[in-house]
C-alpha cells in the first residue's frame, strides 16, 4: 500500500477527482492548503501598503492504494490536474505499513 | 376656497374656530413641514437600502468576489447620487407635459415661494424643494443595484461603473420623466405608484440584457445541466432582505409624496400595511412553494420571495386591501422560483435572483394594478410596461457593447477562476478564511 | 368645548388668536397627522427588531444551524403579520371592556369619520387606523422570535412555524386583548405599558414550556456538567443587539400612543431616554457582573444585558427618572447571568439567552413598575404576571404536545449532529467555510 | 406681536384667517412637537452609528480581536449616556454665556413651562428638554467610538473604558461647552454646524495621542518597511460605513436644532442633500484616486472616503450648494489616502484608519467653512481648531499616561498574539472558522 | 516510530482524544478535510438546483508515536470512532525515520 | 526523498518560510491544524460555564526535499521556530518513495 498526496490547484479538485473514480479510487481525503513554490504568491495591497501574499490556496489530496493501482493513480492526477501553467502541484508517494476500515476493522487492502 | 371667503362672516367664523381642535385642518406652513419630514424619513430609509443591497449580494456571492460587490454597491450609491444631482433630476422632471425627454441642466432648489415675507404654501401639497430632490435621489441608486447582482462574479469594476452611470444618468431620469415627470406616458394613463416598471423593471431589463451580452460564470451551465455555486454568507444575505424589506417603507410610503392631510397620512399607513403584506405573502407562498415543489424549504428563494412580494405591491400599494396586498405579493413569491429555473433552462446566470424578483415580479406588479384600482387599464399597463422594456432594452445593449467593444466587460477566465477580489481589487473579503 | 362656546365673544376670540403661535395649541387634523406619524415611524423600527432577531440568532447558533435560524426569522415575521391581519388583531382589539376574549374577525380599517366633509378628528387622539393596526402588529412577531432562539440547532422547521402561528393567531392576540384590549386584566389594575410582561414574558414563557418539553441539545449537558457550544458569529449577535436597541425606541415610544400635543411629545422624549438608559445600565452591570464573578468579561452575557436591561424598562418607560432606569435596567443586567447560571444547573437549554432577557427581565421590569409609577399595585402587577404566565404555559404546552404527538418536534440525533441546515434544508451557510 | 394687537381689527382678523391654509404659520405646540420629533428621528440615527462603528470595526480588525472589539463598542455607548446623564450634559450646557466650563451637576429635564395651563411654546423655537438630551447624548459615544477604531487590537479593555469614562464625562464636554454651550469660542466667531471638529476631531486626536503613547501593533512597521494586517471581513466594514452614513443623516439633519417653520424644514432638506453629496464625492474621490496611484480601488480607502466626506461636510452642511459638497466630500476623500500613508510613513498605527477620516477631514471640513459660509472668518476657524486640538491634546495625554502609570494600557506582547479574544475575553468571536 | 494518520468523523473527536490520552497518547495534530468514500455527500439544493457535494467532513488524525504503542493507538482509535454506519474512517500507518522536539531539540521517542 | 512535517506555532510561519527559502527550499506546503500536547490548550468562558479548549491552533508544514537537504532543512526549521516557551512543535522525517511535477511530469529530486 501506498499513501498518494497530491498538492493541486483548487478548481482542478473536480476534475482529478472524476478521473481518480475511473481509475477506481473508492476513498480519498481532501484539505484546504496553501503552497508555496515556484509559482509566486501575488503582491495585495491593503491601505495603500503593498504586502506580498507568499502562499497560494492549493487543495491536498491524500489517497492510500494498493501497490498495483500507484501507477494508474498517478498517470490519473497527472493528466487531470495539469494546466501546463505553473504552480500546478506535486504528487508525493509514501509508503504504508498498514490500513484499518474503522466500521468493520478490516485490514490491509480490503480497508481501502 | 375662494367661494368661502364671499360668504363668510364673523359668526360662520367663530363657528369655525370653536368647533376646535376636532376638526380643525391642516395649516398651510405645516402642511409643508408634515410633507418635508415624509421625504425626509421615507428617503433615508430608501438610502438604507444601498446597505440592503449591498449585504444580500455580499451573501449571494462567493467569496472571492465579496470585497468587489462592496466597492460596486458604496461606488454605486455615489455615483447615482452625484449623475442625479449633475444631469439626472431635470432630464427627469424638467420635462414638459407629455414630453419625452427633460432639459439637459443642473438641479438647484426654488425655495423662493417659502421663504418670502407673505409665503404661499399653496393648498397642503408644498414641501421644501430639496427634500424631493432626495426622495428621488434615493430612487435611483436602486435600479443600478440591481444590475450589480445580476452580473456579479464576472464582470469587470470599472466598466459596469460606467454602465451605472449612463444608466443612472441618463436612462433611468428619460423613461422615468415619461410617467412621473408627467411625459407622454403619464398622459396615456399608464399608472405606477411607486416604480415597479419606473425602478425595478427598469434594473431588471438593463440587468437581463447584461446577462446575456456577458455570459453566465464560467462551469455555471454544463451540458449535464446547471451547477449551483451556493453564496458565501446565508445570514448577511437574509440581513440585506430584512434591509430592503424596511427600506421598502420609505419607498412606497414617501411615494405618496405628501402627509400633511388626514387623507394622505391614512393613506401612508395603508402603504405601509400593503407593503408589508405583500412581503409576508411572498414569504410565505416561497416557503410553501419550494417545500411543495423542491422537496425542502429554499432559504434564498424565500428571501427571494419578500423581495417579489415587495416589487409586487410596488405598482400600487395603496389601493388593495391588505388581503389582496398578500394575493399579489403570493403570486410575487411563486413567480420567483418558477423564474429561477426558466433563467437556469435558458441558461441565463443571474447570481442573486435580481431578474425573477425586480423585473418579473415588476412585470406582474405592473399589470396587476388593474385589479384593485379600477381607474387604470390594462392596455395603458401593458404599453407602459412595453414600452419602457423596450427603451432600456435598446439602450443598455448599445452602452454594453460599446463598452464591450472599447474596454471589454468580463475579466479573463483566470481572473474569473481566482476571484474579482484578487484580480480586480488585489485583496480578499475575508483574508484569513477564505481559501476557496 | 360646548360651553366655552356659549361664553364666546369676539374679543375673547380675538384674544385667543392673537396669543399666537407661542401657546397656540395643536389643533385636530394635525394631531390626527403627528400621532399616525408615530406609529408608523416606531412602527417601522420595531418591524427592524426582526432583523435584530435574525442577526442575534445567526450569530449565537453554531454555523451547521444558521440558515435554519434565518428562514425561521423571516418566516415568523411573515406569519405574524398575516396571522395578526386574518385573526389577531379583532381577537385582541375587538373584545368588551373587561372581557376575556375578542371576536373572530377580519380587520379592516374604518376612515369614515376622519374622511367624512366634516371630519371628527376628536380630542387630539385620533390616528389613521392602519397606522395603529401596523404598530400593533409589528409587535406580534417578537414574542414568536423568543421562542425562535432558545429552542434553535434541534427544534424541526414545519412543527416550530406551525407553532408559531397558534402563537401570534391566537395565544398573543388573546392574553394582549386581556389588557390592551381594554379585558379584564386592565380593569383589574394591571399596568404593562409597552409589553414587559404582555409581549416578553409571553415569549419568555412559550420558550420556555418548548424547551423543556424540546429537551437539551445533544450533549449541552453531560454528567460532568454543561457544554457550552459557542455561538458562530460574535459580530452578528452584537449587530443584533444594536439593531434590538435601536428598534426598542419604536417599541416603547411608540407605544405612548400618541404625538399630537406637547405632553405627549415629552412623554416620548422620557421614554426614549429612559429606554436608552436602562439598556445601559443593564450593558454596565453585566460588564461588571461578569468581570467580578467570572473573572472575565463575557461578551454574549453583556448583549443580553442590554437586551435584559431594555425588556426591564418596558413596562413602564415613561415614569422613572433616568438614573431610576439606569438602575431598573441594571438589575436586568445583573438577573441575566444569574438566569443564564440557574438554567445551566437546571439543564434547561437556552441556546441565545432569551429566557433569562425575556422572561426573568419581563417579571423584573412588570413587577418595579410600582416603585416609580405611584397609580399601580404589587398586587395587581402579580397577579398579570401569573395571570399571563398560567395561560401561556398551559396553551403552549397543549400546543406543544399536540404538536409532538401529530408531526414530532424535535429533529433526529443524526440531523442534529450534521445540522439543521443540511438535514431540513439540504443546504449550508457559510457553504465555503465551515467544516465543523 | 404686541404692536399687532393694537391694530388688529375683526376685518384684518379675517383677512389673517381667510388666507387659510395656504399660508398660515406653524402653531407654537406644532412647533414645538415638530423640533422635538426631530431631535427624536435624527437622535435615534445618530444612535445606530454606534451599530456603525462596531462593524465597521469588526470587520477592519483581524478576527482574534474581533469580540474585543465588539465589547468596547457596545460599551462605550453605554458608558457614554450614563457619563453624560450624571456629569456631562450639564458641565456643557449649563455654562454661562462666554465661559469655560459648565457645572458639576446631575440633569434633569424641566418641562413646566410647557405642561402649564397657559403654556409657553416660545416663539416657535422650543422643543421637550428630554428631546434635546437624547440628541445631544448620541453624539458623544461617536468621540469615543473614534477612539477605539485606532487602539484596536493591542489595547488593554478596563484601561480603554476608563478612559472612555474620562473622554465622554469630561474631556468631550468641556470643549463642547466652548461652542455649543455659547462658552467662549462661540463668542469668538468659531462656527462647527455638527461637530467636524466638536466632536469627529475631538475623537481624532485623542485616537491620536492613544496611538502615540501605546505604539504600533507589533509586526506592523519593520525595518524594510509597513505590513499590512488585513481586516478579517470587508462586508462587515462595509455595512459599518452604510450604517454612519445613514446616521449621519441625523447627525447633521438634527444639528439644525429645529423643524418646526418652512425655514426650517428647507434647512434639514438642504443639509441631507449636502450630506449625502459630500459622502459620495468622497466615495469617488477615494475611488479614482486609489486606482490612478495604487493601480487598483482599495475597498478599505473607499469606505474611509465615505466617512472623510462626510465628516468634511458636518462643519458647514448646510451653506454649500449640492455642488460644493460633492467637492469639500471630495476632497475629504483624497486626504484619506494621504493621510493614511502619512501615517504609515510615521510608524502611527491606525487600525480603521480612524484618525484621517475624523481627525485630518475634521480639520478641513472646518476650515472650509468660510469658503461656503461668509459669515466665517478663517482666523475664527484655526482658533477652535487650535484650542479644542490643544486642549485634547493635553488632557487625554494626561488620561493616557496616569493609565499607563497605573494600571498599564497595553497587552503582554504575548497576547496580543494570541489575540485580545482569548487573552482578555477567553473567547473567540468565530469559534468555528478562525485559526489564524 | 510510526506515524498514525485517523480518518474520523467529526463529532468523534472528543472520545477519540480521551480514549488515546488514556493510552498514554500526550500529543496529536487534527485538521478538518473533507473525505470522499463509500459515504456518498448527500445532495443539496440551491435555488432550486440539486447538486451533489461529493465531499464529507471529516477531522484527520495525524500522531507519531513509538513502535510499541502502535497497537494500543490503533486499538483505541478503532473503538471510539466506530459508530457502526458507514464513513467511520480509515486508520493508516506510516514508517517515520525521525521526530525532533522543537523546544528542546530532542530526538527519537523523547521528542514524542 | 524524505518528507518533512513540521508542527509549529502560527506566528513562526514567516520566519520559518524566511529560513528555508535561505537554505534552498523552493516549495513546501502549509496548513492550519490543531494541536494537542504537553501545552495544554486554554479554559475558555462562555455564558458563564467554562469548557476546555483542548487543541491550540498550530501550522503544518509540509515539504519533501531530497536526502541531501534534511538535516539543514530540519536545523533551519528548529532555529527559526524556536522560541523555548512550551508547545513550539515538533519535526518529523517520513520516507518518500516518489515525487512528480505534475506541469512536467519529471520526477526525482528534479520534481521537488
Ligand atoms: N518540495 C515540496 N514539498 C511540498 N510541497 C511542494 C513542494 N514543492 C511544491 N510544493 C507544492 O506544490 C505547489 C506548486 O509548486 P510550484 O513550484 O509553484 O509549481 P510547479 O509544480 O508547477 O513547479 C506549491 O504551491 C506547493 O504547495
Ligand atoms: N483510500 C483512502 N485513502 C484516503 N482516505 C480514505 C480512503 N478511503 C476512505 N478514506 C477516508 O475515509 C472516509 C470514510 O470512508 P468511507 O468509505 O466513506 O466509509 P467506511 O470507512 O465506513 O467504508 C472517507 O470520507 C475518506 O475521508
Ligand atoms: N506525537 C505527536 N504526534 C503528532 N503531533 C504532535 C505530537 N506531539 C506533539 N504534536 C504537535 O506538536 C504541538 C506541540 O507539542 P507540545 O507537546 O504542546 O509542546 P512541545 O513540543 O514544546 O513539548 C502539539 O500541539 C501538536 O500539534
Amino acid at each position: 500500500m501506498k499513501m498518494i498526496v497530491a498538492i493541486i490547484k483548487p478548481f482542478k479538485l473536480d476534475p482529478v477527482r472524476e478521473a481518480l473514480t475511473s481509475v477506481g479510487v473508492e476513498g480519498l481525503t481532501v484539505s484546504e492548503v496553501k503552497g508555496y513554490g515556484r509559482q509566486k504568491g501575488q503582491t495585495e495591497i491593503y491601505r495603500g501598503a503593498e504586502y506580498a501574499v507568499n502562499f497560494l490556496p492549493k487543495v491536498r489530496l491524500e489517497l492510500v492504494v494498493s501497490d498495483d493501482k500507484v501507477d494508474a493513480v498517478h498517470d490519473a492526477i497527472v493528466t487531470a490536474a495539469k494546466t501546463d501553467k505553473i504552480g500546478d502541484g506535486k504528487i508525493f508517494v509514501l509508503p504504508v505499513e498498514a490500513a484499518t476500515r474503522i466500521r468493520t476493522a478490516e485490514t490491509g487492502d480490503a480497508a481501502l | 376656497m375662494f367661494k368661502l371667503l364671499q360668504k363668510i362672516t364673523p359668526l360662520a367664523l367663530l363657528g369655525a374656530l370653536v368647533a376646535g381642535p376636532a376638526n380643525a385642518a391642516v395649516e398651510g406652513e405645516t402642511a409643508f413641514v408634515f410633507n418635508t419630514l415624509l421625504f425626509l424619513v421615507m428617503g433615508f430609509l430608501v438610502m438604507w437600502m444601498a446597505a440592503g443591497f449591498a449585504m444580500l449580494e455580499s451573501g449571494m456571492v462567493r467569496s472571492k468576489n465579496v470585497a468587489t460587490i462592496c466597492v460596486k454597491n458604496v461606488a454605486i450609491y455615489a455615483i447615482a447620487g452625484i449623475m442625479f444631482y449633475v444631469v439626472g433630476y431635470q432630464l427627469m422632471y424638467g420635462i414638459d407635459e407629455g414630453g419625452y425627454i427633460g432639459s439637459f441642466s443642473i438641479w438647484a432648489p426654488d425655495n423662493a415661494a417659502f421663504l418670502s415675507e407673505t409665503p404661499d404654501f399653496g393648498e397642503g401639497d408644498t414641501y421644501a424643494p430639496s427634500s424631493d430632490w432626495f426622495f428621488q435621489m434615493v430612487f435611483v441608486a436602486t435600479a443600478a443595484s440591481i444590475v450589480s447582482g445580476t452580473l456579479a462574479e464576472r464582470i469587470k469594476l470599472w466598466p459596469f461603473l460606467i454602465f451605472v452611470i449612463v444608466l443612472t444618468g441618463f436612462i433611468y431620469p428619460i423613461q422615468g420623466g415619461w410617467q412621473w415627470g408627467g411625459g407622454w406616458l403619464s398622459e396615456a394613463g399608464f399608472s405606477d405608484f411607486a416604480g415597479s416598471t419606473l425602478v425595478h423593471s427598469v434594473g431588471g431589463w438593463a440587468a437581463l440584457t447584461g446577462a446575456l451580452i456577458l455570459g453566465a460564470r464560467k462551469g455555471r451551465f454544463t451540458s449535464s445541466g446547471s451547477t449551483p455555486m451556493p453564496g458565501s454568507s446565508m445570514p448577511l444575505a437574509t440581513l440585506g432582505t430584512f434591509i430592503l424589506w424596511l427600506g421598502w417603507f420609505g419607498f412606497n410610503g414617501g411615494s405618496q409624496l405628501a402627509l400633511g392631510s388626514a387623507a394622505n397620512a391614512i393613506s401612508v399607513a395603508q402603504i405601509f400595511i400593503n407593503t408589508n403584506m405583500a412581503a409576508a405573502g411572498g414569504v410565505v407562498a416561497a416557503l410553501i412553494f419550494t417545500q411543495l415543489v423542491f422537496g425542502k424549504v429554499d432559504l434564498t428563494i424565500v428571501l427571494n420571495g419578500a423581495i417579489g412580494g415587495l416589487v409586487s405591491i410596488t405598482a400600487e400599494p395603496l389601493a388593495p386591501t391588505g388581503l389582496q396586498a398578500i394575493l399579489i405579493g403570493g403570486v410575487g413569491g411563486i413567480l420567483i422560483p418558477l423564474a429561477v429555473i426558466a433563467l437556469d433552462k435558458l441558461k441565463i446566470d443571474d447570481v442573486v435572483g435580481a431578474i425573477p424578483a425586480h423585473l418579473v415580479c415588476g412585470i406582474w406588479g405592473t399589470l396587476a394594478v388593474p385589479l384593485t384600482n379600477s381607474e387604470v387599464t390594462f392596455s395603458s399597463q401593458i404599453l407602459g410596461v412595453a414600452a419602457i422594456g423596450a427603451f432600456v432594452i435598446v439602450t443598455s445593449t448599445i452602452a454594453w457593447f460599446i463598452l464591450k467593444a472599447i474596454t471589454g466587460i468580463r475579466v479573463s477566465e483566470e481572473d474569473e477562476i481566482a476571484g474579482l477580489d484578487k484580480s480586480e481589487l488585489g485583496m480578499e473579503a475575508y483574508p484569513e478564511f477564505t481559501n476557496a
